[in-house]
């Protein structure tokens, strides 16, 4: 069921195409001499060279194609013949005005000059070793083919949406919940660093120094004289924490005294002594 | 129609109804088969009750709505699936955290009183987050006029800084000192490293400018 | 950790996973369990592997992929369930498959390097295509003018491709190495001197492949 989604790529649609041109209007004048005939060998009829540079993926492909048309090996290839080809190629796709890409023309200058130095005799030279004027050009075809094949192996790896499908399910009702952001000590400290640095503008404002184990006494004082009600002074105190504990209670009362934030009220000379919160007075 | 058969039937209505994700009627889900292989709709009937039953003690199961057939999560997962959805948490903004270190360090303070050290209107919205994460609480109100409410920290606010109590925070007079935040940084730092290498991912971008409204300062 | 325990995990895994569709990393997974109650990384791979056990013969799979463990419909029913979908699986042009192929194969690699490999300029579509797949990233940019941003491929790209590592890919053909090459090219040529001066020009049927066990000659 998958196999018939995979279609044949362009390039293989040309080759399976007729081999014969099948007109003999003249396609173009190439050189002031009427091409009738596509080039020999070249699989492509003329209705498909709209399709050319898109068919190939570059004068690389093309060379390969040509190559495997012709069953050559990669390190074996007949220079003479590939570029003749390659050249008829170049030659019908411009006699048909199609724009060629830049690199099929660097290409073509490339296997002239590749052609032309094998055709030369070969000079044998002590220290170079001498380099086969192909060597280069194998190199990138078989660097080409390697990649080409690649793709087609990644093609062909079962994939999503093609071979494989991530399940999932519907949900249920979930309950809502409410995230809540991280806060470090540090950003804390940064932010009231600010605040601080700010509030040193404003004169007036001083935040000294102070035991804050006294402040958060104060709070919890507070917060035990909730409502109206006097609380007996000494139920403050929690002799459980030791002395330290007993201190800072009374330096916490002390504080709430004068910031006047509670009242103190003894009814006798040495009677017990009563507090309350005064807002709630 | 053999075991193997139904078997495979079964498979492929929930391989189906996972990769649909929504629901699928008794039709649809024949229509997956070719013509010469789709089951008769008793069979297609009896092949979803073998796969209800198969769906027995696992984390989703078949359920019958409107439009078909579908494969749910269980209800009873629900509280941990949440979490998977849950909202990636916003960072507070510079004005809540000025708002919290005052409460802190100058404990029971007044609105009014944070407004008069920030040189900004504290928004209610502030207060509100603090009193509703239970970081902060009232403790009483002042003697003045509009007996304005006094705030102190809790208990929750000293465990989730880790404190025992508030006088492990840093004494102010460090605190106004840049560099002794900085070695506090790299002390802290340093100590989340080495208890959780991931937590040195957070907690750096403390520095921020404020986003909101306080850059404006106004004298009182 | 007892058998129900396990079961209870394993059941919230699956839920999990179904809930999530996409893949969810052995973390994530736990982080959906309290601290309390979070197993422990061993804990949570025995459950996977009981998971995957307990999927045998249904239509889905646990599968791990680089981004983590996803629960898929097996290959197996493919064909039945690509019914489900009107539109065709998206196919990809050549040249976005070869370029992808360098990116995966020969990472971090620029646009010019594929461009020199593969003969042709890379059109920008297809770079901005895969990026927008993410598929690949910026990984860094190349110390030579011009700086061109050198590509990689991401997690998504293997997820996609059902892959857990770049290792999993397919093996690149060998290639031979330049100065074999240079062996083979002039053995060949020296045969060709020797037996048809003219053999050139026709050339048809001369792929045999040179084999080694001729090398009798040496390079001058």
């Amino acid at each position: 069921m998958t196999e018939d989604t995979v279609s044949t790529s362009q390039a293989e649609t040309a080759e399976d195409a007729p081999t014969s041109a099948g007109s003999q209007v003249p396609l173009a004048l190439v050189s002031g001499k009427p091409v009738v005939d596509l080039p020999r060998d070249l699989y492509i009829p003329p209705d498909a060279l709209a399709v050319f540079l898109e068919a190939f993926e570059g004068p690389l492909d093309l060379l390969l194609y040509l190559i495997r048309r012709q069953n050559m090996n990669i390190l074996d290839i007949d220079v003479s013949e590939i570029t003749r080809q390659y050249m008829d190629y170049i030659g019908a796709v411009e006699a048909m005005r199609f724009e060629l890409a830049a690199e099929y023309l660097v290409m073509a200058a490339t296997l002239a000059e590749i052609k032309s130095r094998m055709l030369l005799p070969r000079q044998e030279s002590e220290d170079d070793e001498e380099v086969d004027p192909r060597a280069e050009l194998i190199r990138r075809l078989q660097q080409y083919e390697r990649f080409k094949q690649a793709a087609e192996d990644l093609d062909s790896l079962p994939r999503l949406e093609r071979e494989n499908f991530v399940g999932s399910a519907a949900l249920p009702k979930l309950p809502s919940s409410q995230p809540h952001p991280d806060v470090e000590l540090s950003e804390l400290l940064l932010a009231l660093q600010g605040v601080l640095k700010r509030a040193d503008l404003f004169t007036s404002h001083h935040v000294e120094r102070e035991r804050l184990s006294t402040r958060e006494r104060m709070s919890s004082i507070l917060a035990t004289l909730q409502g109206d009600r006097f609380v007996n002074f000494e139920s403050l105190f929690t002799p459980e924490e030791g002395r330290l504990g007993v201190v800072v209670s009374f330096l916490a009362t002390l504080e709430l005294v004068k910031e006047q934030l509670i009242e103190v009220v003894q009814g006798e000379v040495l009677g017990p002594i009563h507090v309350r919160a005064r807002a709630s007075s | 129609m053999n075991d193997e058969n139904l078997r495979k039937i079964q498979a492929i209505t929930e391989a189906a109804l996972l990769a649909a994700g929504k629901p699928m009627s008794l039709e649809q889900l024949r229509e997956l088969f070719d013509e010469g292989e789709r089951p008769a709709r008793q069979v297609m009937e009896h092949v979803l009750a073998l796969l209800e039953a198969a769906c027995e003690g696992r984390g989703f199961e078949l359920k019958k709505v409107a439009s078909g057939y579908r494969l749910q999560v269980r209800e009873e997962y629900a509280p941990w699936v949440a979490r998977l959805f849950e909202e990636k948490p916003q960072r507070y903004s510079r004005a809540l955290l000025e708002t919290l270190a005052l409460i802190a360090y100058r404990q029971p303070i007044t609105r009014g009183e944070i407004e008069d050290i920030r040189g900004v209107t504290v928004s209610s919205n502030i207060i509100r987050t603090l009193l509703e994460r239970e970081w902060v609480r009232v403790v009483g109100h002042r003697d003045v006029p509009g007996r304005p409410a006094m705030y102190a920290t809790t208990r929750q606010f000293l465990d989730y800084f880790n404190l025992s109590d508030l006088d492990q925070l840093p004494p102010l007079s460090e605190v106004r000192d840049l560099e002794e935040i900085g070695r506090e940084i790299e002390k802290n730092m340093q100590a989340e490293i080495e208890f959780d290498a991931s937590a040195g991912d957070e907690g750096e971008g403390a520095g921020e400018p404020a986003s909101d409204t306080d850059s404006n300062q106004t004298l009182h």
